[in-house]
Formats: C-alpha cells, structure tokens, sequence
C-alpha cells in the first residue's frame, strides 16, 4: 500500500523530513554511531552533550533497565569540544540536520560551546539546562527562568543558527521556564529530560548506582512528558521538540497532539532495536493514512482545545 | 528488569601472575564469548568473558590491571558481588577445524569456546601466547579437554619465542583450519586478520563498557557497531570496514586512544 | 513455617503494628470502606484529604489505568469535615490509628479543620501540601517553603496529636520542602503525592481526564518515590512515611531502606486486591526471616551509606 | 491499559418517554448486568448497564435526567462516544424458574439477563414496573424472547395499577419461583427483598461511580463492599447486613443523600 500521508515537519526554520529526532546521550559520541542513526531513518541527530574539558563522567554502574523504563546518570561523559569537531565534520556530507548538544556552568562556556559548535557545522544549538545528576552543570542552571533567559540569550547573539532549550520535568513550573527561554529568543524547548529517580539494591542495601540518583526514561515518563509538553505550549508560541518514552508511532503522535512540532526518541532504541525511527516514521504514515491526516500540521498541537 | 543480581563468591583460583578466577552461582544460559558486567559495590562494574559456564555456576578469569580488578582480586570466598548478563553475541565458529588465538587474559574468554568446539566433535587448535611464562593459564585445562594446545611468550620463557602471530601463520600453513577464533590485544588480532586470507575470522574485541544494553553509544566501533550488542565478537568481513580496529579505541570519556 | 521476623513500627510517638497504612484518597471516605481495609491488615488508616466545605471534585473521567500506572485527577471531592465526623467516629473503637487527611488554602483552614479532626477522635493529622491538580489547595501551597512552615508550626501549636506533612514530588527541591516542614515542627514527612501527568486521547484528539492534567500513581512512579524519601532522609531527622508505586514486599523494603519508617499503598489495591495489606506484611516478615533482619529498625534508612 | 475506547454511535432507537438505546461497536465479552462508563467528551463519563449484548455489538438504554444522559441524548448516529468496561460481576440466578422485578430504567439492566435465561431453556417472569404507560419499554423485546411478561404502573394506564412489589408478591405466592433478580429504585427492590423470604435473591444497585476500577472508594457501600466491582449485583443475604441499602446513597461529594 502506498503511504499518502506526508511527515515531514519543521522546527522553527529548520526543516526536518521525518520528526524522529535521535535524543541526546544516546549513540551520539562518534561519528559512526550518528551515520548508523542516520541510515535507520532519524529526520535529525543530536549530540551528545558536550563541554568545555573532557569528561570521564561517573564510575560504573552508570545505567540499569528497571521493570519500567531506564535509569542512568553517566554524568555527562564526552571528549569535550576541541576532540569533538572531527565526530560532526566528519558528518558534513550528510543531508540530516546535526544538533549540537552542550552543557555549561555559565553564560560565557554556552557561548564558546555554541560558537564552535557553529564552527563544526552544526545546523542547530540544543543547550541542555536540563541533566538532573551532573552537579553545578545541571539543574543549577536549569531551575532558574533567571539564568535560562540570560543563557539563551547571549547564545542567541552569538550564534547565526537556530538555539533550541532543554528542559527538565524536575521542577515546580516548567512553562515559566519555557517562557524564560521564549523571552531569551530561543527558537525551540525540548523536553523532557530524565526524571530523578533511584533504584536501591535489597541485598547490598545501597543504590545502586555509583552516582545514587538518576536519571529515568522509557515508557514509564511518557505520561509526564505529555504533560509538560501540553503545559509549554498553553504558554509559549515558539516550537515544541517532544521526548520522554517514544516507543511507537501512536507515542509520538500523542506528543504532537500534545503541541510537539517533532519528536526525539532515546532509550526506545533498546526497546525496538535502532530501526524504531523507520519504524515510528512508518506508524506515524500508517496512522495518518487510516485517520485521513494528510499533515502533520493537522495534528501538532490538536489537542488544546 | 536489568540489573546486577548479587551473588557470593564460590571459590577463588590462583591461575597466574596477578590472574584470578572467580566462582560464583548464577543460573542462566550463557554462550562461549558473551559477557557480564561484573559490579564490585562501591568501585566500578566492568565487563568480564564468562571463562567458565555450567547451569548454574560460572566463573571469570581476570588481570590485576587498575582500580576495579585490584578490589576484585582482593575479594574473598563468601564476598558478594553483583553480576549482570551474559551480554553480547558468542564465538560462532564454522567448519570441523578451528584455530583459537589468545593473547594475555583472552585466553580467558576463548576457553569456554575451545572446550565447546571440541565437546562437539570437531578439532581445536589453540595458540597460548603470553610475554612471559608466568603470565600463562589454562594449558593444562584446555589440554585436558582434548584441543591441541601450543605455545609462545614474547621472551621464549616457554613454547614459541616470538609473536603469537608468528606461530600462528605458521600453523595456518600447515593445517586446513575452517576458521579462526581469536580473543586479545587488537594489533594481534588485526595482524592475525591479515593472515586469515580467506578463513572464516571472528575476533573479540573489547571497548570501554558503560550501559552493556546497545544505549549509552560508548563502546561504538566503525559506523555504529555497538560491541556490547552487536558485538563483542565480529567477523574479519566486518572488521576490514571497521577503521577503528587494532588503531584506536576510546576511553570514558569518548576520546580516542591509540593502541 | 513461623514467621519470626516483627514488623511493627512506629512514627515518632505514634506505633504501628504493622508498617502499611492505607493512602490518602482510596477506600476511605466513609466508615465502611476503613473498617475493611483494617480488616485486610493494614497498620493505620488516612483518610480521603477533607476540607471545610463539601466539594464535588471534577466531572468524570476522574481516573484512567495507563499501562504502568493510574492517572487520576478526582479534584478532592469530600463531604466537608462537618459530615465527616460520623465516619471517624464510627470507628472509636477500632484499634488501628486513623489519620485525618486534610487540605486547605492556608494555615486558618488548616488549623480549624485539624482541631475538628482531633475532635472526632483521629491518632494523627496528614497535612496535605500536594495535591497535583486542585487548584488553590494543592502545590500553591505546597511548593513554597515559608507557606509549608508556616501552616505546621500553626497547626502544631493548636492541637495535641502528631502532624504529618504530605509532600509532592512535583518540585525542585522536595529536601528544601521536607525540611521547611521539619523546622515548622512536623511529626514526619510523608512523600510522594502523586505525579503530575496527562493522558491524550488520540481519536478525539483531547486529553481524557475532565481536568486534563492528573496525578500519576502506581509502579511507573516508584523510582522517583524511592529517589524523594532518601533525598528527604538525608536532609530531615523526622520520620518519613514513603508512599509511590508499593505492590510488594520488596517494594515497602526498598522504600524502607530509602530512609522510611512506615509506608502507604494506594492503587496497589487495583493490582493485588484489599488484601494486598495483608500480603504485603507477610512478604516483608518472609523477606526479613530469609535475610536474617528481626526488625525493622535493622532496615529503615539502611541504604544511607 | 483501562481507558475509554472510542467507538461510532451506530444506530439510536426511542424505547419510550425520554427513554433512548445507543448501539455502537465494542468487541468484548460481557455478561447481563455488568456495565460501561460512558464517556460523552467534555461533558461526563458515565455508568450504564448493557441492555443488549452481542459479540461485536453492545446497547445502552438510558433515560435523559440531567446533563450527562441529556448530552447523550443528543447524540447522532455516526457520533462518537467513549466506552470502556466492561465492569462488575452479572446476574446469576438459581434454578428453574426465575422472576425479573425491573422497575424505571432498571429493565435496561435486566433485559440481557431475561434473555440469557430463557436461552439456558429456564422460565422467565418478568414485571416491567413503570411510573405510567409512556415510561414503559422492551414488553415487545422480551415477550419475543419467549418470556412471560407482566405490567405494572403506577397509576394504571397500562397492565396492573399499583406497586410493581405488590404484583411480585402476588408471583411469588402463585408460582414456585427459585430466584428473584432486581433492579429499579433501591426502596422498590429492599420491599422486594423483604418479600422474598428464601428465595434467592439479586438486585442491582447504582451508586455514584467515579473509577469504577474499586480506587476511589466513591461507590462504597456496608462495609466497603464497591458497587463497581464487588457489584453492581449483590445478594439477599449480603443486603441485609448493608444498613445503607434502601435508606441512602451517597453523592457526587460523599454527602449522604436519603432515598
Ligand atoms: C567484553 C569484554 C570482556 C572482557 N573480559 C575480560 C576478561 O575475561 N578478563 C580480563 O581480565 N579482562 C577482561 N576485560 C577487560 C576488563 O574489563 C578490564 O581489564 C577492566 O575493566 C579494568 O578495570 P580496572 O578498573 O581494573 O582498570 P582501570 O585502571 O580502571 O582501567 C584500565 C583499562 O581497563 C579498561 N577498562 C576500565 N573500565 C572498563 C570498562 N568499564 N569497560 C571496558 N574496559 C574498561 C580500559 O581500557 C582502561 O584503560 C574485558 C573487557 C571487555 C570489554
Ligand atoms: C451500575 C450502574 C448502571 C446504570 N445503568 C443505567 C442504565 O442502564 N440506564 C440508565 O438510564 N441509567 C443507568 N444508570 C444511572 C445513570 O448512570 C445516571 O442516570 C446518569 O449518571 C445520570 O447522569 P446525568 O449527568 O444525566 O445526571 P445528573 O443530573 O448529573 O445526575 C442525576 C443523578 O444521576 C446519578 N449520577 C450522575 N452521575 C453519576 C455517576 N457518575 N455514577 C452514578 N450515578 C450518577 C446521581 O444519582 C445523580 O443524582 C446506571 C448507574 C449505575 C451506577
Ligand atoms: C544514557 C543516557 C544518556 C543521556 N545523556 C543526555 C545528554 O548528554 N544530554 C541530554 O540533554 N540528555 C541526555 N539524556 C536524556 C535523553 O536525551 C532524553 O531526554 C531522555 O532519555 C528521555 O527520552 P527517552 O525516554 O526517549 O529516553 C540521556 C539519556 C540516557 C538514557
Ligand atoms: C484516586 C486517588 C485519590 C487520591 N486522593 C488523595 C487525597 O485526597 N489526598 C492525598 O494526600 N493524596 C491522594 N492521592 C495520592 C495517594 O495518597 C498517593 O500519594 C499516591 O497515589 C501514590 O501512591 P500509590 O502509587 O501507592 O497510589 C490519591 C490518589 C489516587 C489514586
Ligand atoms: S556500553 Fe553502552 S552502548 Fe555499549
Ligand atoms: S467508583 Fe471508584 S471504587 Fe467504585
């Protein structure tokens, strides 16, 4: 059967041809690892999230698989960003939008971080205020509509590419932060990222990750994904980049319907092998067609009534 | 659910200078060449060859190397450790007659494997190759199997003087071997790639492991082979497209090393 | 087999036989529903959150089983505290403490209404700081540290009988809070409320529950139960009361070993029946005995390392 | 999962005054007596008996009260509602020969047990009780199952004039009925209960329902039996120890409301 409905989508002024996007963290450190994403199908990838200094992150256990979904804290692994330039040069030929991930203590590393991500070639900007493990670089900045404006906006002046925000659901608020960042210029939120979560071994009597707390994805937060996207957009007017349990087609339509303009998908690859961006992308079609949708302009968002 | 099962250690052997095996229960179906992640509470989890496997007991052989080996070689019979797996793709050897290769401690993840292709009948040579004669282990276990065993150190303490590839090529000459299973240090297996010409190759490689489930992208090869899942064991078609191998691997932090 | 491990407990000055109590807001807004729960083995009873007036709650749908959990937003409905006083003294003569659940929009309400619940005869006071979806009484009140002290410091002062606070996950800092009520004098802190979460309905293209955010409860929300009670634990020296996704006997443990000296179960009466009191005390007593623990003292807050 | 599932109004039948059926898709096995929530989106969710049952096709037979039955009332064919369930636990009458008191809408809920019965080769008396005769509804349908069917209003426009009990009691002396199953307004059914004497006895109640899950505890009756889920059916011998039943119900707050 043919497919008629069409998924492409944009993000502001980035045109993506499939709203699967590779969330960050996930098989982005290398090259290789975001050709292999590319080929099965993600309309973009983002990076890991990269910084000043490389960084060892925390000692293992880093993740686990819990009976619902997946708890990590890596604490911010990378080889920092002077390494990190030939990982995205490498990908210069590939038609498929690389997003550049950063973390930061400040206004001033965003900015060296975006500049040269810039410089890489990188189509877009996603500064992570949001990793709920990595002291001093996390929710320390991602908590504060303060910050986040500041943030945001002297990235935005010093880059000529699209500034995405990512935000955390481990907050009282999360639309004042979205707005924060609406005010500071950024042209797109993400969220979520993980939920702090922890997992305690019986036997040994501690957590068992080295870290203690961390982050939780997969199916059991997609109903807290949900919500905060359907929060962000009764407040803001900028685009919506949903993440949080993606697992299938129906997923990620729910976070459309929700106000998402596209979608991110990051622990379903252990759930569905790396082939679940054609195999979302071809649910979403499938979906459509027998709903009659013919766009997704026709559903991001329908479900503000 | 995946997460480390705790377990008391069995038994502990003396198998070499600074290399242990570890006994321990652990119930579940394993393959020769697949691993675990071993977590020593309070230092790291690290990935370690399942060198022994049975219904319910298995064991790992290991070096004295740094941090998470040192606190594991000091464990005693009755300590707990937690253990989770077995993860990755095993030795699939092909044909009645298989050379085996290990160098160092990958003698340790290729004898499961050797005593499995002799269990079914077919023919096992294996290639030992340490620095020195100290550094040796399980000859006499795998000889007991009934593989033919040969070996080499670097200094000519015992068996071969020289590079185990030496020896290798040597025998690959005079036998009609069906395929070549290896585990050890990369620039040996790449070199011992060169050699296989046509021979069905397999070579287990390891990486810097962190999730050990296909997620965190950290032990990633070539485009996007992910050792702990596609892994650890890749064939010598895939590894010729792999321009990472014997050249470089990353460490935690995602830089690259070279070998 | 004799059972030799013992499972009672106590929260600051209040014991408790055994160590599951009935959570707020299921089974528990007339005499009749506490009484069999009672029956069922549980250790103490909360009573549905009761506030000065009547309230009717939000039009239904109040409450969806999702695939790991349970999404409701009932909105409070409660007959007011002047028709609940039958119900409490119906069960005067019932040994299990009961404890009166109570909301508000500020420390007058709450006082009254806790002075009226001791009247009737209750074993302790729950104040109810978080309620996801309600608004004026839930997190307006909730998320604010001065607000939180504020209310138990006047609460205590005007009745005799201990004061709990019943804390929501749906904040930044969920120790700040926990300890803004310990320094207010709580008794103990109670976590977690549930999880602020929405459910859409793709064929209608519209969120299901009437209120269209809900609270999320049940095994999805353990991890970040678990993660709040041992934030809280390193930061309080109060009791804590762990609530969030308890179905079993290891569950009640972990949360125990997170730093909680007694737990509450919810919608686990969904999965395992009203009997899941009984069960529950019965496999942590088996877990105890196969570990060689003989009280429960050797486990509450034993994966504090 | 239990959320509503949304299905098409596939045809709407006037029954009597204000008095509708609703038949829509819902393929699941359901048994008399069990009901549905019934969501009219952005109005209500509410509880409804199934009144006719099918492998692929249910009913609903409702009379328009208030907003919720109102909104419903509305509907057209090809409109969608929600349904979910279905919930509760069904008739199970005794014996042979077995009396259906429906008074109101209670028919609604009895009318698949009417015709469960007599296909299970029993006999079947039914006294449909209504206030007057436009109120009256499924005489047809049920005389065509092959039961036996009575009348009763209130204020004799149709069949006998008087209490639908009193008719039952007058049943009851001539014929040697083995259960009585009920549903219609709970005082009406705990007369009922009182002339029953050892006859096995049903009668199915509605309280306000919110979950229907047995969570929110809303629907509770005696002590803490959840007419969602323990129910909506319960026996003589457990009615008569629920001092609530026939004297009040609880509404939308848990107020207690007296019949
Ligand atoms: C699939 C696989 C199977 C292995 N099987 C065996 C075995 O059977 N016997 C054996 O002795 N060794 C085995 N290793 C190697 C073993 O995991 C490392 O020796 C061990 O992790 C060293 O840890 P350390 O803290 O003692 O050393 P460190 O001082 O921390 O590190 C020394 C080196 O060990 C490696 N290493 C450290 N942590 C990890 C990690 N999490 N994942 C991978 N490598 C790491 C790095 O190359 C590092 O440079 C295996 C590795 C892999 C990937
Ligand atoms: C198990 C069960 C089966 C039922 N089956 C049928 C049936 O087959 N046919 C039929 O006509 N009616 C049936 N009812 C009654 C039906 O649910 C109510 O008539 C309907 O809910 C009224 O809603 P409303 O908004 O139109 O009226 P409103 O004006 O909102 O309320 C009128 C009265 O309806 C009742 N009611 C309202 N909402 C609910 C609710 N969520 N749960 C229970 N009662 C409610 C209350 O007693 C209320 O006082 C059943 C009720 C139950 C509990
Ligand atoms: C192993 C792992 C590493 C992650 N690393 C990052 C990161 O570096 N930067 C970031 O913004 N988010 C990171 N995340 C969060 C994900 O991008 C995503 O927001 C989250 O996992 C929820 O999506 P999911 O349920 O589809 O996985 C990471 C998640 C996982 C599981
Ligand atoms: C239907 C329902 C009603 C609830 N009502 C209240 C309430 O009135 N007051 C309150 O403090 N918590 C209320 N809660 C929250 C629970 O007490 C509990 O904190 C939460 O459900 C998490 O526990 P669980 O996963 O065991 O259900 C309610 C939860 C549910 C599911
Ligand atoms: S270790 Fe995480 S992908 Fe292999
Ligand atoms: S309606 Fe909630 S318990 Fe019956």
């Amino acid at each position: 059967m043919v497919l008629l409905a069409e998924i492409n989508t944009k993000v502001g002024s980035l045109p993506l041809k499939k709203p699967t996007m590779l969330a960050s963290g996930i098989m982005d450190e290398d090259a290789g690892s975001m050709k292999r994403i590319i080929k099965c199908g993600a309309g973009a990838i983002v990076t890991k999230s990269i910084g000043l200094k490389p960084r060892e992150g925390y000692p293992n256990p880093t993740l686990i698989e819990l009976e619902y979904g997946i708890l990590n804290a890596m604490g911010l692994p990378n080889p920092g960003i002077d390494n990190f330039g030939e990982e995205i040069l490498k990908l210069k030929k590939s038609k498929t939008p690389i997003i550049g991930s950063i973390y930061g203590a400040n206004s001033k590393e965003f900015i060296k971080l975006s500049q040269k991500m810039e410089d890489y070639g990188a189509s877009a900007i996603e500064l992570n205020l949001s990793c709920p493990h990595a002291k001093k670089y996390g929710l320390e900045v991602g908590s504060d509509p303060k910050l986040i404006k500041i943030i945001t906006s002297s990235v935005k002046v010093n880059v000529n590419i699209p500034v995405f925000v990512k935000l955390s659901p481990n907050v009282t608020n999360i639309s004042k932060l979205a707005k924060a960042a609406e005010s500071g210029n950024a042209d797109a939120i993400i969220a979520i990222n993980t939920v702090k979560a922890m997992k305690i071994d019986l036997d040994l009597r501690r957590p068992i990750l080295s870290n203690k707390i961390g982050g939780y994805s997969g199916q059991a937060i997609k109903p807290i994904g949900i919500r905060c996207i359907y929060e962000i957009a009764e407040h803001v007017n900028i685009p919506i980049i949903g993440v949080g349990g993606i697992l299938t087609g129906e997923d990620a339509i729910e976070y459309m319907m929700a106000g998402a303009s596209a979608v991110q998908i990051g622990v379903g690859i252990y759930y569905r092998e790396l082939d679940i961006f054609n195999k979302i992308n071809k649910e979403i079609e499938q979906w459509m067609d027998k709903h009659s949708y013919k766009k997704l302009s026709e559903i991001i968002g329908a479900a503000h009534l | 659910m995946n997460i480390p099962k705790i377990t008391k250690i069995l038994d502990i052997q003396n198998e070499a200078k600074n290399v242990k095996t570890i006994t321990f229960k652990y119930p579940n179906k394993s393959k020769p060449g697949q691993f675990f992640m071993i977590w020593i509470p309070g230092v790291d989890e690290i990935p370690m060859s399942v060198s022994y496997l049975d219904k319910d007991i298995k064991e790992i052989t290991f070096k004295k190397i740094g941090d998470a080996t040192s606190a594991l070689y000091k464990l005693k019979k009755g300590d707990r450790i937690g253990v989770r797996g077995p993860y990755g793709n095993g030795f699939q050897p092909k044909g009645k007659q298989v050379l085996f290769v290990g160098g160092g401690t990958g003698i340790a993840t290729i004898a499961p494997a050797v005593e499995h292709t002799v269990k079914n009948k077919n023919k096992a040579t294996v290639i030992i190759g340490a620095k020195t004669k100290d550094e040796l282990f399980f000859e006499d276990r795998l000889k007991k199997c009934g593989a033919k065993i040969l070996v080499s150190t670097d200094d000519g303490s015992k068996g071969f003087k020289g590079f185990v590839t030496d020896l290798a090529q040597d025998i690959l000459k005079k036998e009609n071997i069906d395929s070549i299973m290896t585990c050890g240090p990369e620039q040996m297996m790449k070199t011992l790639l060169t050699y296989s010409n046509n021979i069905y190759f397999q070579a287990s490689l390891e990486r810097y492991m962190k999730c050990a489930l296909g997620i965190c992208g950290q032990c990633c090869i070539g485009e996007g082979l992910r050792v702990c899942m596609d892994g650890p064991i890749f064939d010598g078609e895939t590894l010729k497209n792999v321009t990472d191998f014997g050249v470089y691997r990353r460490d935690s932090a995602g830089r690259k090393v070279r070998f």
